[in-house]
């Protein structure tokens, strides 16, 4: 177990590795990679949200003159069936009709054909010369009414998932999930006071500001070569795989810098498509979304009805707790109603509850993961809920939930026993912060949640090469978009024992490095962090190795001791300690270059708890929300970086505070998305923010050597609940549904 | 289609081009000179990845026509660091790990030199509100606010 | 006996079994057991993350099964 | 389907006799000022090549004159320079923080008041605020000049006066007196960056006793094109500026709007806010007309 230790260089805050070329424009993002003789793809979307494709001609695209490939969904293959690699991008089979319609078009902006040219500008006139014809549909974009028994379907094929009993008619509701423990009804008999809310959220998208972008190049034996921002090139190239029926090994792909993901990046769209372009025209295809194909045709978050019930003792205990959460899958099944439900009661040691979750599909773009997938929204609605309850208890928000909190030990809702957490230890940290114990400003409200998330392990693979002067360059394969090099020279220096300067990390590609799961889920400080200590780790048992064979001494009588091999204590005392510069220099007489690896299945994430504290003003005439103050308190287990640990909470808090207060997918009657830019897709500017305190909690992981949880996602969780509980403070009313638009706030207010 | 002939200087460099009438001054620079530095975040000047100074003064070079670069000294984020080495902003924006993916880091380093060229000491709000046209998702702005003030410091020190 | 339970969503999986308790070395034993009760089931059960003794694993193999032990199916978890 | 062409003229007879060519050939032209609207709606809206007439190398385009009594401002000026200038804020201030609020301080480099007239956007910023002051139109066409109220420029959503082969060089406005000001407010979700979900532009002329002698109010983004309310002018003038002819004004300014609803807000709100603004911007414009 990992103990508070003082570590060298971990913990410390040096410039990352890749930082001067990104403050200087050399790094090469997603759109800035061009290959000699390369041509453009663009993409034909469906202008119907539902729609059978009765037909597609691309005969008279192809003719024309600077049109080299035209494709539509009949030259994809037959879809495999399978699981996209673990993280929430659902049967591979329906991303393949994501990424092309077949026979049907499921949401407007669903590609249904694709070309390209040699420039953009007659790729997108040949689009226009593409002939679809289409039996229009009914679009389904209610979640309630798509749930409804006699609503139109999306997919007569699809059977609800998960039931009891098998059912006999077709749904729009893909899968349920129940999770429950203890007699709900007993509980809330018990309860002195009961709380119900009911609350809405609709989708929202991640926003990063770099569009998709990929370019393919396909040789005369088929083996294509991808270039492409993605979290995942690995996953990218298994997807992209099974949606072209190749072979893997035919396949490389290359991720560039990521322009952010924030989940939305772990599933293809554009790559299988640029593949079979690049094959058909046998040129290398570059294509770029648009931003508005980007808000379109790329995952939102789900958009979400949530109804939750909770019953309370006097003191707090809460007796029961009930949740019914329903989510938009979009398109195609794979909502994340899963960790919705595993998460709405996490934080909390309940002996009576019960979860019912829903899978929903609607004709709207395919949800994919975004931050923590499924549980900002579910915990919205449970910390809403927990806070109405702590007025109708008179109770300290905080009291509250310390009442009732998850500890060591404490059995989750989704089954295990919570090793060591720091839920108690955030809450304990936000009651005793400046920001809740001073005075709430005149006319603001104050808001408090708790923000929780599991953060997942995976597969990581790392190399570690001693060089000819002892400096060491790591490679590993988990694209970086938040500073992760920096963390991995960091752990590998404090396991060397050397300067971070002697280390430089090397994202590889698919053919440079062994398989790594998608850069999500927080998981790469944590998992490919353990695979790079590993690998360090390796490397000094290999340096041990060559240092007794260059004193003559056995292996167990060699230590590694601040970068250097040492005699172990009390023997041959009079050897001088051999540095990795001499080690390294001395290499090729001892065995040869000096190589570390590890690969492994990273187990024992540490879950991460957070609390946020805000104070809101409202313009009681307009009902514009003024963030005063915003407060993320987390436990990261251990900070390898703390800026950048600083970094995600308050990039995750922002995003939470825009989904609370503006942002939304807006749609009309018909399905169409109407702000689709950043103009009218209102995330927050540098001018609607203040400063974002933060305060790291390490408690840390057991199961990691360093003692590192991952820190990633938790922090969009809390901030929902957060602003929504401060602008009920302010107001005095409890507004259920999101985004606390100023419309919406007014509304409520003159109702009130 | 009539190509326009241009003439201007970029970073200090006399550069001569064609363009179509209708090609952002943004196309060009990323793709006819290869100056992927500037990026591209939304096409339609709501974003500022693509900013970029025309004579000085921060414009969006999506939202501009190439055709209009004609006799003007447009500076990129190409142009920012010196022989001496980085720029001071840009050191600090290192220094405080202003960026997470780094992709709105040009346009944000470029509009933090408009400021700091025009008012070398700006407050919190005044540099919140300067910088509203950059959009940047991931780090919530605190540390490049705080970047941008260490920069102003640092600049005022050394003049 | 080693503690193994299933959530509501696999009981079509595990024919409304809920909870059972079995002697298995590790996980491997463990889901032959189940698979060789209901025939086809390790190939969904393979499929769920798994918690043994309040660890999550999402690819559960050869992890040791104490007596006491506890073992909770679960749905993955998933990331962004 | 015709071509894309550019063209920078450098004169307003140069650009007119070329707008009347393009005219009376029936080539698509475009007049590009600060291009911040243009080039968006090119990439979207609307991709049919044209011609486009790049008028900002045109010296009376880029003129700013402040006379004794009146001041010209060149159509194609950079909002970004309109604001460098202390003696513009200082006589028009309504409209500057107007020409402030036109998108970002990127937007702001390039977008001009003359460009955001001409674009004719029911929402754009300003348009209340020049109406507020009187702004008149500097038309240029082969006949010569002509001029007329900004109320009367924009047409409809979209649309402006100017017939084919015109330009609007500039706008003309008269200098205030002693004891008067003007204010521009508008209501977006967000601090920056978004259109306007409500605007109000008021100018006030006030006497030695604080009375309010005349007054010129208009509303953005509640109609089809900006609106002049003399309902809620006669609200304020000789009164003394008070909570209660403020509320007055409001009520007008409400009840004058008819917005829509749509993705930015609902038209009960954009009513209620307007009115609201309106208060509020006449309460900045007593002030400042007050100091």
């Amino acid at each position: 177990m990992a103990e508070a230790v003082d570590y060298k260089v971990i913990g410390s805050r040096p410039i990352r590795p890749d930082g001067v070329d990104k403050v200087t424009g050399r790094a090469q993002f997603g759109a800035d990679h061009n290959l000699p003789n390369m041509i453009y793809g663009r993409v034909l979307r469906s202008p119907h949200a539902h729609a059978r494709i009765k037909s597609v001609d691309v005969s008279k695209a192809l003719a024309m003159k600077g049109v080299l490939s035209a494709i539509c969904g009949a030259d994809f293959p037959g879809a495999q069936h399978g699981e996209v690699g673990g993280e929430g991008g659902g049967d591979v089979a329906d991303v393949a009709k994501n990424v092309m319609a077949r026979d049907k078009v499921l949401y407007h902006g669903h590609p249904v054909a694709a070309v390209a040219a040699s420039s953009v500008q007659i790729a997108e006139a040949a689009l226009e010369a593409i002939e679809v014809e289409y039996e229009v549909l009914a679009p389904v974009l209610d979640l309630d009414l798509a749930m409804a028994p006699d609503a139109p379907l999306l997919d007569e094929k699809c059977f609800t998932k998960n039931l009891p009993e098998p059912p006999d008619k077709p749904s729009n509701i893909a899968a349920v999930m129940n999770l429950k423990r203890g007699n709900v009804e007993e509980g809330f008999e018990q309860a002195d006071v009961i709380v119900e809310g009911e609350y809405r959220i609709p989708m929202a998208h991640q926003g990063y500001i770099e569009p998709h972008a990929c370019i393919a190049t396909t040789n005369e034996a088929g083996q294509a070569t991808v270039w492409c921002c993605t979290q995942g090139h690995f996953e990218f190239r298994a997807m992209t795989s099974k949606i072209l029926d190749m072979n893997i090994a035919d396949l490389k792909f290359v991720a560039s810098e990521i322009g952010g993901g924030f989940g939305g990046k772990t599933v293809v769209y554009l790559e299988p498509v640029a593949v079979l372009l690049s094959q058909r025209s046998r040129r290398p295809v570059k294509m770029v979304m648009s931003r508005e194909e980007v808000f379109r045709a790329t995952g939102p978050a789900a958009g979400t009805h949530c109804k939750i019930k909770v019953g309370a003792k006097k003191d707090g205990t809460i007796t029961a707790a009930t949740a019914w959460l329903a989510y938009e899958a979009g398109a195609f099944a794979g909502a994340p109603m899963g960790p919705g439900a595993m998460s709405v009661f996490a934080p909390y040691d309940l002996e009576n509850f019960d979860v019912q979750a829903f899978d929903v599909l609607v004709n709207k773009p395919k949800v994919a993961a975004y931050r923590a997938p499924g549980a900002p929204q579910s915990m919205h609605a449970m910390e809403s809920t927990l806070d109405e309850l702590a007025r109708e208890l008179n109770m300290d928000p905080i009291d509250l939930r310390l009442k009732n909190a998850a500890d060591e030990g404490t059995q989750a809702p989704y089954g295990p026993k919570f090793p060591v957490i720091g839920l108690r230890a955030c809450l304990e940290a936000a009651k005793q912060h400046p920001n809740y114990t001073s005075p709430v400003p005149e006319g603001a409200g104050r808001g408090v949640a708790v923000g929780f998330w599991f953060n997942v392990g995976m597969q990581s693979s790392a190399e570690v090469h001693l060089n000819e002067n002892g400096t060491v360059t790591i490679i590993e394969g988990n694209p970086d978009i938040g500073g992760s090099r920096a963390s991995m020279a960091l752990m590998a220096a404090e396991t060397l024992g050397v300067e971070y300067n002697d280390v430089r990390v090397l994202v590889g590609d698919t053919e440079s490095t062994g398989f790594s799961n998608v850069t999500g889920g927080s998981r790469t400080t944590f998992a490919t962090g353990m695979a790079v200590i590993q690998a360090c780790e390796d490397i000094i048992t290999q340096c041990k190795a060559r240092a007794a064979a260059t004193w003559g001494v056995d292996e167990d009588q060699v230590e590694w001791l601040d970068g250097q091999a040492v005699p172990a204590p009390g023997v041959n005392a009079e050897l001088k300690p051999l540095s990795l510069a001499d080690i390294a220099g001395n290499a090729a007489r001892t065995g040869g270059p000096l190589l570390g690896r590890a690969s492994l299945n990273a187990q024992g994430a540490g879950a991460g708890f957070s609390v946020n504290l805000a104070d809101a003003a409202v313009d009681s005439e307009t009902g514009k929300v003024d963030v005063l103050s915003f407060t993320a308190i987390q436990d990261a287990g251990k900070a390898i970086h703390p800026a950048y640990v600083e970094g995600q909470l308050q990039g995750g808090a922002a995003q939470g505070i825009g989904w609370a207060l503006n942002e939304e997918y807006i749609f009309n009657a018909d399905g169409v998305m109407e702000n689709a830019g950043f103009l009218d897709y209102r995330i927050p500017v540098a001018s609607d923010l203040p400063m974002i305190d933060t305060v790291i909690i390490e408690v840390p992981n057991p199961s990691h050597p360093y003692g590192v949880r991952g820190v990633g996602e938790t922090p969009i969780v809390a901030p929902l609940a957060t602003m929504a509980n401060a602008i009920r403070s302010a107001t005095g009313v409890r507004i259920s549904d999101l985004p606390l638009s100023p419309p919406r706030i007014l509304d409520a207010l003159e109702r009130a | 289609m009539t190509k326009v002939q241009v003439a201007a200087s970029i970073n200090g460099e006399a550069v001569e081009f064609l363009c179509e009438p209708q090609e952002t001054l943004l196309d060009v620079l990323r793709g006819t000179l290869g100056k992927t530095g500037t990026k591209e975040g939304c096409g339609t000047g709501d974003c500022g990845a693509c900013s970029v100074l025309i004579d000085g003064r921060l414009v969006c070079s999506c939202l501009m026509l190439a055709a209009e670069a004609q006799d003007v000294e447009v500076t990129t984020i190409e142009g920012i660091a010196t022989d001496d080495g980085l720029h001071p902003i840009q050191q600090k924006f290192l220094e405080h790990a202003a960026l997470q993916c780094g992709i709105c880091t040009p346009g944000f380093i470029v509009a933090t030199k408009a400021l700091l060229d025009k008012n070398p000491n700006p407050d919190e709000e005044t540099i919140r509100y300067w910088l509203a046209g950059n959009l940047c998702r991931c780090t919530g702005y605190d540390k490049i606010i705080r970047a941008v003030q260490d920069a102003a410091s640092e600049l005022a020190y050394e003049a | 006996m080693a503690k193994v339970v299933f959530p509501d969503h696999l009981l079509a999986t595990t024919q409304g079994t809920h909870e059972l308790e079995t002697f298995a070395e590790n996980f491997r034993e463990l889901l032959l057991q189940l698979d060789e009760r209901w025939p086809g089931c390790a190939e969904r059960l393979a499929k769920c993350a798994v918690a043994i003794d309040g660890q999550i694993y999402q690819d559960a193999f050869l992890e040791p099964l104490q007596a006491d032990s506890e073992v909770f199916f679960m749905q993955r978890i998933e990331g962004g | 389907m015709g071509e894309y062409a550019y063209s920078a003229p450098t004169s307003v007879a140069e650009a007119v006799a070329m707008l009347k060519e393009h005219a009376s050939q029936g080539v698509r032209t475009q007049i590009l000022a600060g291009g911040t609207d243009l080039l968006v709606q090119l990439q979207g809206l609307d991709k049919e090549p044209r011609t486009i007439v790049d008028v900002k190398k045109i010296d009376d385009v880029n003129r700013l004159e402040i006379g004794a009594e009146e001041t010209f401002i060149g159509s194609a000026i950079p909002s970004a320079i309109l604001n460098e200038n202390d003696q513009l804020k200082a006589l028009f201030p309504g409209l500057l923080e107007a020409a402030d609020l036109i998108g970002s301080t990127q937007i702001q480099g390039r977008a001009s008041i003359g460009g955001n007239l001409c674009n004719a956007s029911p929402a754009g910023d300003s348009i209340p605020a020049m109406i507020a002051c009187s702004a008149v139109c500097v038309v240029a066409g082969s006949a010569g000049t002509r001029e007329l109220p900004v109320e009367d420029f924009v047409t409809g959503v979209g649309k402006n006066a100017l017939e084919a082969g015109e330009l609007l060089v500039g706008l003309k406005l008269r200098n205030p007196p002693e004891r008067a000001s003007s204010a521009y407010l508008r209501f977006i979700p967000r601090t920056e960056m978004d259109i306007a979900v409500a605007g109000c532009g008021v100018a006030l002329e006030l006497d030695g006793s604080g009375t309010c002698t005349s007054a010129r109010v208009a509303i953005g983004a509640v109609a089809p094109t900006a609106l002049l309310v003399p309902d809620a002018a006669a609200a304020l003038v000789g009164s003394k500026l008070d909570e209660a002819a403020l509320a007055a004004a409001g009520v007008a300014c409400s009840a004058a709007a008819s917005p829509i609803s749509d993705k930015r807000g609902t038209a009960d709100y954009r009513r209620k806010v307007v009115g609201v603004l309106c208060r509020r911007a006449t309460g900045i414009a007593r002030d400042r007309a007050l100091a």
